[in-house]
Order: structure tokens, then sequence, then C-alpha cells
């Protein structure tokens, strides 16, 4: 089985290869049955791995190939299928084939089939990477593989400039992220000089003390990199824009797997943060911050992606939550039902979207693609699983689970609040927009009814959105805990208050989203009559985050710029000029050179001062190249000083 | 003897490498390079890298310097009326940033490096270079492969009359 | 014979002279010709170090530096061939069409 | 070494220098008589016993003539561009085994120090058609140099199934190895090789940077005496060196029945030569494009198919 390992993330690229060099001969029917053949052998090899106990086992490891051999650095591409691996793994390559299928008949029309499937695949094997590498470079490339996929299928039509600007946009915000992540492992290659998992988890553990410093960098570092990817406050703005790009890729990267990279990372390299409370602390503030920011975004969107989007920041936000309290186990819990219920989402709002001619306005959908029961059906199990319905989802489960443990950590009451109304809050949206959809479902006749080929991983996603929480019941309930047992090794135990205590907190919060339904019904019918929420303009705006990342940060470098120029030029024509006049004939007016000279020069320097400040500015960008050799040069010269002084 | 051609070739090298920074002329400029490389070529044999040696003669200045060199005729470019950076203004800080640079690299070679114990110099033959190569290499040499030919068609495309 | 240090001394002073051309001269064959002797700079030490290891890597690394800077120039040329026939001059200083104005306020 | 060493050293490499100026000066001689005696007609027959000495008179007449730069030129590049002709020619003669054990210098990339040295030698004619700094030397030298390289690349690999075969870059164990001439092994690399080494030397039908009628003389026109005599002597001495390597290559080197080795090696080259000065006098000159194209289209694709075709059965019938 060891031997067997590359095929995981092999499968995918090397199909992906075949599709970008060969796809001129193929028609587009081979090149959708090869790519899903390609994801298919990918979760087959899982399948595999777990029939051949990679579940209870040792983990897994095969080293593929050797970059380089420098001394005792040697980066390789060694893959590695542990637990934690595993349950990424199960569901990448999982919900990736299901994908797959369905955007057999979802794309058939487009005519840039054989770009779509590349990058579907190459985004499928760079996951797969990413969960497999056994090392932080491998996985950084799968991360930068992910993240360029990502750009590509964003501005997938890239003809619509819109769509194209939304690709840039995720993919320069999440580059702020991968910087971040990239400094957090050049500081550990630094300090432990290698980049191997199992190894840099001995050494964090023996030479770091809890609370250091550096661990501390390191970790917010890491978590910096974990936000960009994962669309968490405050680099969360990319993601409503990412649903530009097709349904399906929404569903697979934007929902499913890509977004839920930085909990793999995280929960990865939780011996790291094990040593920091505080930047755990931040983690789970940034995770309930973002929870309450996404679903009352949600809450106020007319476009059904968005909606969706602005749900996947907020669950992930659970997730973060459950990573800061330390509960890595549940937080992986919720990835996977979250994976399930999300993708069901996204999917099913696919079909209908395109079965309304792509019509994205809640408001006016209405058509269901000649499926109209299943539609029905598929949308309100995964809306249910999504607001946490109770005992009947499995996203009641996960998210039971979560808020449990969230209690008793520090200042855990004060997020379990934030949580649980963020539970309400998701209810509301969800079912707002699940009777704005099906309440009034024969106002539109079918344009173009719904592929056959498309209903059945929605089929399976809705069983599974059902089945997946069985595995693990809530603390106190008489059924078994399997999940968090079986990553006990991994993660060690997460601890939740006494059952008195649990059994109050499960009531309130299981309560909630039936609550949750009942105020969206009640919304729904005034929001036919004209009413709109309170706040509604600043809500569907995403808390005016663009707004404010223009005026802020664009805006700021210009306006700084500009109010170097300005003083420059103000203290010339109308200050100094005037004042030097003064003061000069001051100064011959009293005959004392020693004046002369100190308050001239003095102005004279702080106005050359001012004019550096202009000039270097505004000339970081003059084009030259010669300056800016210059400016590297400088920089290296500044860099290998520092470094070697 | 060895040693004084190695540092003859060496201040050769050094010399028309530094003489690129102050000819006018493009063609003197690129032959002064023509030369360094020559020159370093010799310094490679002199390593105990023939087969460098000859590579670099034939891929440097053979091909890439004589490409150099037809650009600079098909443009028929002149001496340039450019002033020579010893005579502009903005040559210190430059300089000065660079002779520190060196100095770096300097204390970073003493720093890191042990000197060897025997210093006999062993020739490399290009039997186990190209073993190398197509032994632990192979997939490098086929990206490299892959980044010529990627190279040749940006070419290609660029010089086409008609561009998209 | 030759000790390692020596050849470095020559590797980094051609470099810095190479850097020195790019940052000093306006032409673009001249900065490209800059860095063609940081390329050299940077071979000679790969060498150096591999026969200093008595290691084929240091000369495989070479050949692909070479493969590399093949293609590199191979585009630079045509790239400098285009900007003088569109722009007749190969100076690096007239060429900055894509600079900031920041008089322009933001974009 | 001692000082006795040195000298006879010196001495035979000045011995081997001088008997090759000798030999590519009566080469002159003999092309003049063939393609006379081809063209049915007589040839140099005045100075001398059928002409013999006729180099001799040549060589007076070009050293006594005036050293002319002229006013326009790049005077130091026009100066030393004549020189690096004849100068790399000469260079590769020195790894060239003649007999068993007659030869200056083996080295283990004897082949590739050839190779090197003839792309070098792209640099005298270029630099002497820019130095001279006037229209038809100019296009002379953009020609020569766009021919040399497309003919290079033709040339190294159709050697490259010849070191395949043999396993060695080095000279004297190629010859070595031929107990069967390559060109039996190797017919498509021999006629590859021999085209691109006439085109190398800038001979008929490859003579486009010195097309007499197009360019005037091409590269060579602002250049007049001895300078001139350098320029020519080197495409002798690149004749003589292609004839040589040929040999060397493809035809057994001095392997050879009965006779001495030096013998074998001085026949077969000499059959060579007159080769290219029959093909001078009946091939027509090739169009520019005409010249390209079959470099790119044909010699280059057909050597590497050649190459691949040798890979191929070396790796299945030589090894296993």
């Amino acid at each position: 089985m060891n031997q067997l390992l590359w095929l995981i993330p092999g499968a995918p690229i090397l199909s992906a290869l075949i599709i970008v060099l060969l796809g001129g001969f193929l028609r587009y029917r081979h090149i959708a049955v090869l790519a899903s053949c390609a994801a298919a052998a990918a979760f087959l090899t899982v399948l595999l791995a777990w029939l051949n106990g990679a579940a209870n086992a040792q983990p897994l490891q095969q080293t593929v190939y050797t970059w380089v051999a420098v001394g005792d650095w040697r980066p390789t591409v060694g893959l590695m299928l542990d637990r934690i691996s595993l349950v990424m793994v199960s569901v990448v390559s999982g919900v990736g084939l299901l994908i797959h299928l369905y955007s057999i008949a979802f794309m058939a029309k487009d005519n840039d089939y054989r770009r779509y499937y590349f990058f579907l695949n190459l985004f499928l094997g760079g996951m797969l990477l990413l969960v497999l590498a056994d090392n932080l470079l491998l996985l950084y490339l799968g991360w930068e593989l992910v993240g360029l996929c990502s750009f590509a299928l964003i501005g997938f039509w890239y003809r619509d400039p819109v769509r194209a600007s939304a690709g840039r946009k995720a993919f320069i915000t999440t580059r702020i992220g991968d910087l971040s992540l990239a400094l957090g492992i050049f500081l550990l290659f630094s300090q432990f000089n290698t980049l191997s998992l199992p190894v840099l988890f001995d050494a964090i553990s023996e030479q770091w003390q809890p609370n250091s410093q550096l661990a501390a960098i390191t970790a917010f570092m890491i978590f910096a990199g974990a936000v960009g990817k994962s669309a968490q406050i405050p680099l969360q703005v990319w993601l409503p824009d990412a649903m530009a790009g097709p349904s399906p890729v929404s569903a697979l990267i934007h929902a499913a797997t890509m977004v839920t990279a930085g909990v793999y990372l995280i929960a990865r390299m939780h011996p790291l943060f094990e040593l920091t409370p505080l930047v755990q602390w931040t983690v789970a503030a940034i995770g309930a911050v973002t929870i309450l920011y996404g679903a009352s975004s949600a809450l106020a969107q007319n476009d059904l992606k968005r909606v969706l989007a602005y749900s996947t920041i907020s669950q992930i936000g659970y997730m973060f939550l459950a990573l800061g309290c330390g509960a890595y186990a549940f937080a992986l819990f919720h990835l996977v039902t979250h994976a399930f219920f999300k993708s069901l989402l996204f999917l099913t709002a696919g079909a209908i979207i395109q079965a309304n001619n792509h019509e994205h306005d809640i408001h006016r959908l209405g058509s269901h693609g000649g499926h109209s029961l299943l539609m029905h059906g598929c949308f309100l199990v995964g809306a249910a699983s999504l607001a946490g319905i109770p005992v009947i989802t499995a996203g009641f489960y996960s998210k039971e689970a979560i808020l449990t443990t969230v209690w008793p950590a520090s200042t855990g009451q004060l997020l379990w609040v934030i949580a649980a109304l963020g539970t309400l809050v998701t209810s509301i949206y969800i079912f707002r927009t699940y009777f704005l959809l099906f309440q009034n479902s024969q106002k539109a006749v079918s344009i173009s009814p719904v592929n056959r080929m498309m209903v059945w991983p929605l089929f399976i996603l809705a069983l599974l959105s059902i089945t997946a929480g069985f595995v693990e019941f809530p603390a106190g309930w008489p059924g078994p805990q399997l999940w968090s047992t079986w990553l006990e090794n991994e993660f060690g135990t997460a601890t939740h208050p006494p059952l008195a205590t649990v059994y109050v907190l499960q009531l309130i919060a299981s309560l909630l989203p039936l609550l949750g339904a009942g105020i969206a019904f009640l919304l729904v019918r005034r929001e036919k009559t004209g009413y709109r929420l309170p706040l509604s303009d600043f809500l569907r705006d995403g808390w005016k985050f663009d707004a404010t990342y223009k005026i802020v940060l664009v805006g700021g470098y210009f306006r700084l710029a500009h109010f170097f120029k300005l003083i420059e030029s103000l203290l010339i024509d109308a200050m100094l000029h005037k004042m030097t006049r003064g003061y000069k004939v001051f100064a011959t007016y009293c005959r004392t050179g020693f004046e002369y000279g100190v308050l001239n020069r003095g102005l004279n320097g702080l106005l050359s001062g001012l004019r550096f400040g202009h000039a270097q500015l505004s000339t970081a960008q003059n084009g030259l190249l010669n300056r800016y050799a210059l400016m590297i040069c400088a920089g290296a010269v500044f860099l290998l000083g520092y470094w070697l002084w | 003897m060895y040693e004084i051609i190695f540092y003859l070739t060496a201040a050769v090298t050094v010399l028309a490498a530094g003489s690129i920074l102050i000819v006018r002329n493009p063609i003197h400029a690129a032959l002064y390079l023509v030369i360094a490389l020559l020159a370093l070529a010799l310094l490679f044999f002199l390593l105990g890298a023939p087969l460098l040696a000859a590579l670099q003669v034939m891929i440097y200045a053979g091909a890439i310097m004589v490409l150099f060199l037809f650009l600079i005729m098909v443009m028929n470019l002149r001496p340039t009326q450019e002033q020579l950076p010893f005579l502009s203004a903005g040559w210190k800080v430059p300089a000065f940033l660079a002779l520190i640079l060196w100095l770096e690299l300097l204390v970073l070679f003493f720093g890191l490096l042990p000197e060897p114990a025997d210093e006999t110099i062993t020739v490399i033959e290009p039997k186990v270079v190209g073993e190398s190569l197509f032994g632990p290499y192979l997939l490098v040499v086929e990206a490299a492969a892959i980044l010529l030919l990627a190279a040749l068609i940006a070419v290609l495309y660029l010089s086409r009359k008609k561009r998209l | 014979m030759i000790p390692l240090s020596h050849s470095l001394i020559i590797a980094a002073l051609l470099f810095t002279l190479g850097l020195l051309i790019i940052m000093l001269r306006r032409e673009l064959l001249f900065i490209l010709m800059g860095l063609e002797v940081m390329f050299n700079g940077a071979a000679l030490t790969a060498i150096a170090a591999g026969q200093y290891w008595t290691n084929a890597d240091g000369q495989v690394l070479t050949i692909f530096l070479t493969v590399v800077t093949a293609a590199e120039l191979a585009i630079a040329l045509i790239l400098v061939w285009l900007v003088f026939e569109r722009l007749n001059t190969t100076r690096a200083d007239n060429l900055k069409l894509l600079k900031d104005n920041i008089d322009r306020g933001p974009p | 070494m001692t000082i006795t060493q040195w000298l006879f050293a010196f001495s035979i490499l000045l011995l081997v220098l001088l008997s090759l100026f000798l030999i590519a000066a009566f080469m002159v001689y003999a092309e003049r008589r063939v393609l006379a005696l081809l063209q049915d007609r007589l040839g140099p027959n005045r100075a001398g016993p059928f002409g013999l000495l006729q180099p001799v008179a040549d060589l007076l007449k070009l050293i006594t003539k005036e050293h002319f730069i002229p006013p326009f030129a790049d005077r130091s590049i026009y100066t030393i561009a004549p020189i690096i002709v004849p100068f790399t020619a000469l260079l590769s003669f020195a790894v060239v085994p003649v007999d068993d054990d007659w030869w200056l210098a083996d080295i283990n990339i004897a082949l590739l120090f050839v190779l090197a040295l003839s792309s070098l030698r792209v640099y005298g004619i270029m630099l002497g058609g820019w130095a001279s700094n006037s229209k038809y030397p100019l296009f002379g030298g953009l020609r020569s140099a766009a021919q040399m390289i497309s003919y290079e690349l033709p040339m190294g690999l159709a050697l490259m199934g010849v070191v395949m075969l043999s396993g060695s870059f080095s000279l004297v164990d190629i010859v070595a190895a031929q107990s069967l001439p390559f060109i039996f092994l190797q017919p498509i690399g021999f006629f590859i090789f021999l085209i691109c080494g006439i085109a190398e030397t800038n001979r008929l039908p490859f003579d486009l940077p010195e097309a007499e009628n197009e360019l005037a003389a091409g590269y060579s026109t602002e250049y007049g005496g001895i300078q001139f005599a350098l320029f020519f002597l080197g495409e002798y001495i690149g004749v003589l060196l292609i004839a040589a390597l040929a040999t060397v290559l493809f035809l057994g080197g001095w392997h050879g029945p009965w006779l001495p080795g030096v013998c074998w090696f001085a026949i077969k080259m000499l059959i060579l030569i007159l080769l290219f000065f029959w093909l001078r006098t009946s091939m027509p000159r090739l169009r520019y494009d005409q010249l390209m194209s079959f470099g790119w289209k044909l010699l280059l694709p057909a050597a590497l198919i050649n190459l691949m075709i040798t890979a191929v059965i070396g790796l299945f019938w030589i090894k296993g």
C-alpha cells in the first residue's frame, strides 16, 4: 500500500497533463470521462488505503522523489497518510469525484471544457498533495497549486471583466496570507533546519518553551496563511466574489475543499499552536467574529450563490472556533459534514441556476429543471443540515460537538453565546433562502431540464448530509462516539463541561435552529410585502469590507505620497519662501550671521527631508530599470549584512 | 606554472568583465564579454571541469554571444552617446553598494567554508556528469527541454510580423 | 593548488561587477550583458564548489544555468528587438510607459 | 619540463604550423589546377615547373601590398578579425591524430574542443564584416553568422552518433574504435557532417557570405594584402580541417592495409579534398532562404532521427 500512495495525487495530475498536452485530440466526452476516471482512481486508492488498515495502523509513508540532495538537506516529494490526512483525503477525493461526475453534464455546453477539466484535475491533485505532504515545502507547493487553480477557475469565464477581476482579487488576497505562511515556513526552517513534519513536531516540543515568543510569531504567521486561504476576517473579501466561477467549482473549491485547507493546516500544526494559548485564543476569536460576520451578511444577500458563499465563511468560522478551543477532532468533523451539505447546496443551486438560464436572484428563481421534488428535497436536506436541525441532520452533530467544547475554554461563555447566535442567524438566512426559492415554485416554466447525470451526485450527497453525523453523538448521549475516539491518538481528547451544563447547552442550541426556521418563515412573508431588514445595505456589502480596503489600503499609499508632495509644495510656495525671505530680511537687518545660518539651514533641511520623502515614494515606481536594480542591490546588501551580522 | 595560468586567466576574466562597464561601443562590450567567457572557460578547465569548459565556449561564446552580436549588427547600434558611468553623477552609490555586497559575499564565503585538507584538483569526467544528468536529474533535464521549447515558441510568436 | 576561496572571490567579483553594470549602464544590451556576467559568476561558484566536494552536481547545475540563460536571452533579445522596432531606442530610461503616475490618483 | 623538452615541443609545433601553411598554400594552387582541368583550360602554369611556384608568387604579391586600413573602419577589430579565422582552424589540428601515435594532444574532450573552436570561427568573419563599416561586408558578416549557427547544430548532432558508437570524445579513441569505418554505420551522419562542414567553411554551394555577384566579396570586400591572405588561408585550412576530421571520424583515420598509417590518412584526405574541388565546379550557389530551410528543416531533423536510431540500436544491439 505504501507504494501506491503516489497514485492519490498522481492520478489527477497525470490526467491534467494529458488533458493539457493531448486534449486537442480528444472530444468533450473523452476528456470528461478521463478526468472523472482520474478522480475515481484517486478515490479508489483512498478506499484501498482504508481497507488496508490505514485507519488504525502506523501512518503510511512514501518518498516519491528527491528534489536535490545538498548536504543533509534533502527536500523530498514525500507523502504521509495518517489519520488527519486520511480524513482530508477521503473527503477531497470523494467530493471531488462526485463533482467531476456532476460537471460532465454541467459543462457539456461550454466550449472551454478542456481548460476547465485541466484546472479541475490539477486542483484535485494539488489539494491531495497538500494534505498528503509530509513536509512543509511540498505542502506549500500544493497550497500554491490550489491557489493558482482557484484563480484560474474563478476567472474561468474571463471574457467578462468582472469575473476576471474576481479571480485576480481572490489570488491577490490569498497571496497576503500565502506570504505570511511562507514567512512562517522560513522561520521554522531557520530554527530547526528541517521541514519534515514529524521531525519538526519533535523538535518543536523539545526546543520551544510554551508561550515562547518565537513560537507565538511562527504560529501567528501560519495562522495568517490559514486565514487567507480559509477566507476568515480580515482576508475574507475574496470568497463572495469567487462565486463568479462555475457552480461545481464553487462547490468543490470554495466550499468543500480548498477553503478548508486552512483548517487542515492548523490541525496539522497543532503541536505548535498548543504552545501558544494567545494565538489559539486569537484563532477562536477570529472564528467567532467570522461566524457572526458571515451569517449576518448572508442574511441580506439576494444572490443565491453569495448566500452560500457567506454561509461558507461563517461555517469555516465554526471550524476555526473549534481549532482555537483545542477541539481539533471536532473541527475536522465539522469540516467533513460541511463539505457534504455545502457541496450539496452548491450543486443544487448550480442546477437550479442553470435551469433558470443563469439567473442568480433568489426572488426570481422559479424553475427547478423538471425535477422539482428532487431539487426541493435536496435543498431542504442541505439547508436543514446547515442550520443544524436537531437529531436528524449531520450538521447538528458536528455543530453541537463544537458548541459543547467551546464552553470550558477561556472566555468560552462569550464565544459560546456568539456561536449560538450564529446558529440562530444561520438557520434564519438559509430558511429564508429556502422559502423564497420554493414557496412559489410554479411561477416560472422550466427553461432547460436538469440532466439526469447531475442528479446522482446530489442524491449521494444528500444521503451523506443526513447520515454522516451518526459517527459521533454529542457528549452525554447514549450513542457511539467513534470519531473522537478514533482521532484520540492524534489530538488527545477534548474537554467538555459537566454533564448537567452540557444538557442545558444542548437543549438551547438545538432549539435555536427551529426558532430560526420559524423566524425565517415570518421574515419571508414580510419581505414579500416589501419589508427590508435594517442595515441591509451594510450587510449585503459584507460589512463594507471591500470599500474600506479600497479606501484604507489602496488610497492610503497614494494619500501618503500626495501628502508629502502637498506639504512640500505648500511649504515651498506658500510659507517657506516667504518665511525664509522674512528671516533673511530679519537676519540681514540684525546682521547676525549665526541665526541666518541656523534657521535657514534647519528649514532647508526639513524641506529637503520632505522633498526626499516625496521623491522616494513617487519614484518607487519610476520605471527606471537601473533604479530597480539599485533597490534590489540595496535590499540584498541589507539582508545579507543583517544575516551575517 | 599552474597557479600562474589560473591567476592570469582570472585577472583576464575580471578585467574583461570590468571593461564592459566603461566602453561605449556595444560591439566592443560584447567582445569583452566573449573574452571574459573564454577566460572563464579556461578557468573551468583548470578547475577540472573539461566538459563545462567546452560547453561554455560552444554555447555561451559560440551561440549566445553570436546571437548578441547578430542583434547589435542588425540594429546597427553605433557607439552610445550616453555618459560613461564614471563621468555621470550617480555612480558612487551603486559602486559603494556593489563593493559592500562583494565584501559581504566574501565574509559569507569565508565564514561558511573550512579550508580543505587536500587541495588537489580532481578532474570530473564528462561521463560522470552525463551519468548524473541522466540519472538522478533526468526529470530536471526534461523540464529544461520543455523550458527551451517554451522559449522557442515564445520567440517565434514574438517575432511574427502579424501578432494576434 | 588553487584554494576554493580564491575561486569564490573571483566569482563574487564577477557577480558584483555584473550587478554594477546593470546598475550603471543605461542601454538594454549592456544590462543584458551585466546579467550574463552575473550568471557566470554564479556558474563559477557552482563549479568551484562542485570540484571542492568532487561532485558532479556543480557541473550539472551549471549546465542547467546555461540552459536557463539561453532561454532567457533568446526571449530578452527578441524583446529588445521589438522595443527597438517600436520606439527606435534601446535606452532603458526611455522605457517607462508603465510607470505609476501619482498625479492621476488611485486606479 | 627541461629546457630541451620545451625547445623540442616548440620546434615540433613550428614544424606542424609551417607544414599546414604550406599544404594550405599548395591547396590553392591545386584547386586552381583542378578547376582548370575540369573546365578544360590550363590554369596557372607559368611560375616554375607546372606552375608549382605559383603559391610562392601569390604570397610575395600579397605581402608586398600596402597594409591599408579604411578610415571609416573600427581599427582594432578590423585588424584582429582576419587572424581569428586561420587561428581557430589551426588550433583544432592539435587534437587530430595522423597516425598510430602521431598527435600533438590527446585530451578527453577533443571532439568538443574542435566543435568549440569551429563555433568561434564565426567571430572572425562576422567581425571582419562589421568592422569594415560598409554595406556589403556587413551583409556578408550577418549571413555567415546565421549560416554558421544554423549548420553547427546538425553538425554537432551528427557527430554525437559517432560519439555514441565509440563511447569517447577523444579522437584517438574514436579512430581506435573504427575497426569498421563509421561511414558504414553512420552514412547519414557522414553526409550531414560533410554538408555542414562545407557550409561552415563557406565553400560553394554555401558561399553566401562572400557571394561575388551579390555582395561584391562579402565580408572581405574591404580587406587587402596580408589580411585578405589570412582570410583566404583560413578558408583553405578550414577545408583541410574538415577533410581531416571526416577522415578521422568516419573513414577510419589511419587504418588501412599494407601502407603505413600516414599514407592512408593522406590518401583519404586527398580524396575528400578533391571532392570539395569537384563540388565547387559543378554546384550552383543556393538562395539564402533555401540555405536556411535546408539547414533547419532537412538537416536538423535528419540529424536528430539519425541520432535517435543510433541510440536505440546502440542500446539494444551493442549493450544487450
